[in-house]
């Protein structure tokens, strides 16, 4: 066992320090928000240039062979930063996804280009109707002529606005709901009969929902067998709700740190608020809620490049339910003790605790991963 | 003891029903149905309607030209009002300036000021808060300086609802800042059209406009708007914030919310099922109305309690406080899970009626799904504002306990 | 509507404090509860002067004619003071079941006869392997030559040391589990077969189990028609839960004001512990704790003389479920502000918290509670 | 950052459970198992077993004949202890009294006690509370007054563990009252043969016996048995206090009561069927599984952090002992509610190992379930000792944020 990062390791987070400080700050970031882009292209060609883009991918693909540590660390600064760019979507989610399961030909085009700061992905998974459950695919896929012909919907497309290709998934046999009989393929943006209708979301990024009317691609759009996606699928999300993880766990360090600032500086009744018992409690309450969920991205982050599904699906689930939890907890704590200025706009109070809801509504919320957790606990006993 | 309703109280439910049925203007109703916007002019005309029917202020006595309704009555009409989704009326007027007029204001001030808050003519906001005075209010500074017939004020105001709008505004102000900070504090009612007042918007957290800082640059304000005694404007403060906090147990909003969420939980689905049939949601909801039916009557009890003793309120409205601020919250939390994914769009338009486009190209991203998050996020001010949790229980602790 | 108890209510509250202060505090408690009978015969007697014993049975039957509220006070006592007597068994949950759906002659005899002191019941309702289910009857009740032959066992009778009857399930048709089939019967202490093995309990009552081998009773023994049992117990069951519901409330009262003298006369550092604000807080969810349990009591006292039974269930259910989970709140709270003072036996403040344990494991938990008033929902919605 | 045990771990770890599963005795096994009384005996014969092994102190340097394991070793150990159901080793001498007089001992007292304390010949306890001082340690009375080569020692101790076994006792006594109440501290070793002390039972709201008053009345102890200078004692009190906290977190017993309590959710049923396929119950050990889960990590990081900084233990082992206290409370509640009904009884001879009834004559009522309440009630007090939540947060609030 080890704890402690490597040396590279702290000089990526110092980077990332850096570039925050420096070039995301609060009015920054509210104007990249503002912006019709709704993040910045400048910063995503500057992670281009600091490798972040092609962090995770072999360096046979001209990556740097970074592992999923490496990758919670990022994404902790994603959330101190509140950074609004598709990094989870491009390199973390759908990049992870090529790297594991695309064909070779697919690899070797796209990595380089994520790398390169070139191309973006969003993966196309939920239904609207199916909650967060990925085999819930109604979207059909049938093959005709050596092609694959696409129908269907797809409901909110986490950063889904500014995609070049979606991964999608169709069902090319079976029924709604079964686990076998989905596909995945690589769609472009500009397929025929794919409408993107994008919106902002509420912590001011942008995502879409999808719809796929005979949208034709080829057999080299297929990733792995055909009917045989959802594992490969379920591995990309576990993996990306790792990455969530991480970034719930730096926004709740911030906002920890932005709260005890607070306590400190605000005044009442003569004195600061954090000489006030109730509110030392409180910040105790958060500071362990902080320990514990770093300690859960740490879980998580270990178990996301595992090949044990079960094992990994059952520590990601748990992780982000636990952080999904303690995030409210100190979401709604940090707001409730800076008072009127937690519900301002004005404050990034308010933003860190918006992004840290809708993290634990996105890919699954705490109750659905409590549940899946839950579940697998069925099976251990059996086994005692 | 019980708790059914009697045959007169039944009857005055259906009375009140019908007229719900009869007047609430349909576009209105649909706006709070939907948790779309609504204008200053849609409460004021509502207002209006109350005002005619008789109903313009139901927590009034009748000398005053309210209904004097007991509380039961009082419970059912508001009760009934959320169910049918027309508007809260405004509170700053009728729940928190009036009984302190009433009971402090001189005859002059009754007669001009209440009329016209009955009628709808005029609108009020609050001028209690500023930047270093939040829980502890009795730090506040603005002043309101004495010359000839007049006071000068100067200050600044904030956290203030609606105030856009407002045609009055009642302030607490420092007259004196010799004794104890409580002594110093005066009651003043001030004209909005007053030169020197400035109102600049404060955005939510949920992107909407609804608070205000309101600057006051040398405002001129006659003496005789000047509530009860000079200096003794704390007296009139701590009653009316009691008055406040025994309106926001907020049952029929409470009740109005967890039927919506029960909707919208056998609406959406989860793995094509309705979300209400999952136990663990549905348990989260049955753990939230067994709150509120607990609150219901508890809140019965002490206002009845304060009732039949023919008293003031007193610290136990904390305790209504409290739970009922964190049930609301609770409620649109929930709300906003059921939604799931759909939770995450951030539509701005969505929320005006009128707007027929869906944002969304899934026909499952419904009517009601707009609002919702941001409802979530702007209800996190329950627990802060007019007394925040924790001031409520140093009121308990130290009122009814005596620690 | 009307929140007022009446005076006789009034006055009946007055004389129940006034019999705990002078004959059962808590040094005479801790005896009645080590005697071999686990409470105090002559409290008992004093029960019948008082009229408690006959406080819910019609006149015609040489009873007060009280009301569920009437109980609700009485029960609340029952928690103030921690009284053994089987009240509970005796008079409200099997007493009020013979008064609602026992045949004339059996009301006729028995009511008078509890309401004098000189009968004492117990409902033996549960079995082992069904936990909270009523509707788990495995125990057989065979008809042949007019009498009844019941065959089985059942688990943690309450009071069931003292009874002198006791009214069994048991299963007449039907399998395990089945709604239909379950019959009732009024089977005497000294019945051939029946073996009854007696315990104390863990806040110093006594129950026991019973083992029916063969068991024969007359057909005047039935209550209810053959098969037809269970919503007459379901129905007992409610108004003992609504009974249990009124002397938590009891306890949670008593625990509060014992609390709060602790904090106020207990000093630590230089000055009374309840000058610190996180325990001042503390005390407060106490107190609103208590205020929610007191109107959820009254909800269950008045819904439990309802005919409605699926609204009875309902309102019983959510208050069992409530006050469970506010009284673990309380009583976990109440010995943690003791520290070492509420771990040990001396001190009123552990028996209280026992007992209100204890209350929350009788006829069902909260999560069972919960599970029900939940499942009520599904129904109520579909009509919305 | 990696969680995987490496190799040389594994391995040590099969030692470990090959050692438990050839050395642990039956009879103390079983009786863990089932949670049924343990005697002195038991508890020193096995440390004796420990100590043959080379064993007998997991958490000291080998220098004073400790194994002188690395943090994750130790905590290998605990895991497989607790999993084989092996007592706990005393935790006043190896964990509390042990690195105290490691670090602020004479060499003699170093070359006396420890041996003894390996070997299993010593049973120690803890002097440290009294009625008057609880939460606030430093306003203890009871007094050491210098008498030639003696301490003449007067006063009462309380909440002490065990001390009906003890040999010794080591005390906190003021030997002046003259500056601040922290710097009239002494920390004392008191023989518990000495003339002058008395023992009496308290027993505790599950009706057992494991927690003494102790009267000192004039006993004499030599000044030989000081700890480090007199009037000091408050600097290793709180040494001690962070160790005895460090150790709260109870990974190992933690999981060991999960284990046990799926197995109960497993064996229990609920109409017929097994209480864990009930998702409602599954998912509160899931909830607290999780807990544990995160706990685990929380508690390496800590301790090798300190370990790798070389430092002492700091204000972080708060959040262990929080933590670690909450969830083997949550776990015991649990257990209690699987049982249901069968929580209900109180068999007093059923916790003694070979009673033979079934004190039910339900065969449901299993083996396990005689002293789950008890333990349930038994068990609130590890949130109240070795410094109460309350004092924990106030220490995280002071020493860790600053406030």
């Amino acid at each position: 066992m080890e704890f402690n990062y490597s040396e590279e390791q702290l000089a990526l987070q110092e980077t990332l320090q850096r570039f925050i400080s420096r070039d995301y700050d609060f009015d920054k970031r509210r104007k990249f928000s503002a912006s019709s882009l709704g993040y910045s292209a400048e910063a995503w060609t500057q992670y281009a240039e600091l490798g972040l883009l092609s962090l995770p991918y072999p360096e046979e693909f001209g990556g740097l062979g970074g592992n999923a540590v490496d990758i919670m660390l990022v994404m902790e600064q994603f959330g101190q930063g509140l950074l609004l760019e598709p990094y989870l979507s491009t390199v973390v989610t759908c990049g992870g996804l090529i790297r594991d399961a695309a064909p070779t030909p697919m690899k070797q085009k796209m990595l380089p280009q994520i790398a390169a700061g070139e191309l973006k992905l969003a993966l196309a998974a939920y239904e609207a109707a199916g909650r967060y459950d990925l085999s819930y695919v109604g979207c059909t896929a049938r093959e005709s002529g050596g092609s694959w012909h696409l129908t269907g919907r797809k409901t909110v497309v986490l950063d889904g606005a500014s995609a070049d290709h979606y991964l999608v998934s169709a069902r090319s046999s079976g029924g709604t709901g079964d686990r076998d009989g989905i596909s995945l393929f690589l769609v472009p943006r500009d397929a025929k009969g794919l409408t993107v209708a994008a919106y902002p979301t509420q912590w001011g990024a942008r995502a879409a929902d999808l719809k796929l009317d005979e949208v034709t691609v080829g057999a080299d759009a297929l990733i792995g067998a055909p009917g045989r996606a959802l594992p490969i699928i379920e591995r990309a999300v576990d993996r990306a709700n790792a990455a969530l993880c991480a970034e719930a766990v730096g926004i709740i360090n911030a906002l920890n740190q932005a709260t005890l600032n607070y306590l400190k500086t605000r005044k009442q009744f003569g004195v600061a608020i954090g000489t006030f018992q109730a509110l030392k409690h409180k910040m105790a309450d958060m500071l362990i809620a902080a320990e514990q969920s770093r300690s859960m991205a740490i879980i998580a982050a270990v178990h996301a490049d595992s090949q044990d599904a079960a094992e990994r699906h059952r520590a990601i689930s748990a992780a982000k339910a636990y952080i999904g939890q303690a995030g409210r907890l100190v979401g709604q704590s940090a707001v409730q003790m800076h008072g009127g200025m937690g519900v301002v706009d004005e404050l990034i109070v308010s933003h860190y605790f918006k992004r840290l809801t809708m993290i634990d509504l996105s890919l699954g919320d705490a109750d659905y991963h409590l549940a899946n957790f839950s579940d697998t606990l069925r099976q251990a006993v059996s086994s005692v | 003891m019980d708790l059914k309703y009697n045959p007169e109280e039944e009857k005055f439910r259906t009375e009140v029903r019908a007229f719900f049925d009869a007047e609430l203007p349909t576009d209105i109703r649909t706006k709070l149905q939907l948790g779309r916007r609504i204008s200053k002019e849609d409460m004021v005309r509502w207002q209006k309607i109350l005002f005619r029917k008789g109903w313009g202020a139901v927590n009034w006595p009748k000398r005053f030209g309210g209904t004097g309704w007991d509380i039961v009555q009082q419970h059912i009409f508001e009760e009934e009002r959320a169910d049918a989704c027309a508007p809260p009326q405004n509170p700053f007027s009728l729940k928190m300036l009036a009984p302190v007029m009433q009971t402090f204001g001189n005859a002059a001030q009754q007669e001009y000021f209440l009329p016209r808050i009955l009628s709808g003519d005029d609108w009020w906001c609050q001028g209690y808060s500023e930047p270093g005075s939040g829980s502890d209010l009795a730090s506040l500074r603005t002043s309101a300086v004495r010359q000839g017939d007049h006071y000068i004020v100067n200050g600044q105001k904030t956290w203030n609802t609606m105030g856009q709008y407002a045609d009055w505004i009642f302030c607490l102000v420092r007259t004196s800042s010799e004794a104890r900070p409580q002594q110093g504090i005066s009651f003043l009612l001030i004209d909005m059209k007053s030169p020197g007042i400035t109102v600049r918007p404060i955005i939510m957290l949920d992107g909407e406009h609804e608070i205000n800082d309101i600057f006051f640059d040398n405002v001129k304000v006659p003496v005789q708007n000047l509530i009860g005694e000079e200096n003794k404007g704390w007296t009139y403060a701590k009653f009316l914030l009691t008055h406040e906090r025994s309106g926001n147990a907020g049952i029929g909003a409470c009740k109005r919310a967890l039927k919506k969420l029960k909707e919208i939980a056998s609406e959406q689905t989860s793995n094509g099922r309705p979300l209400i049939e999952d136990s663990r949601f549905r348990d989260r909801i049955a753990q939230v109305e067994m709150e509120l039916m607990a609150l219901e009557i508890t809140n019965l009890r002490v206002l009845s309690a304060t009732a039949k003793a023919q008293g003031t309120l007193g610290p136990e409205v904390s305790v209504l406080k409290i739970k009922g601020s964190e049930i609301i919250q609770q409620l649109a939390e929930l709300k906003m899970h059921a939604l799931g994914h759909d939770a995450l769009p951030y539509v701005r338009e969505a929320l005006e009626m009128g707007w027929a486009g869906n944002p969304l190209l899934s026909s499952h991203y419904r009517s009601y799904a707009p609002p919702i998050s941001g409802q979530y996020f702007n209800q996190r001010k329950t627990t802060i504002y007019a007394g925040s949790t924790e001031i409520q229980k140093n009121i308990i602790s130290q009122m009814i306990l005596g620690l």
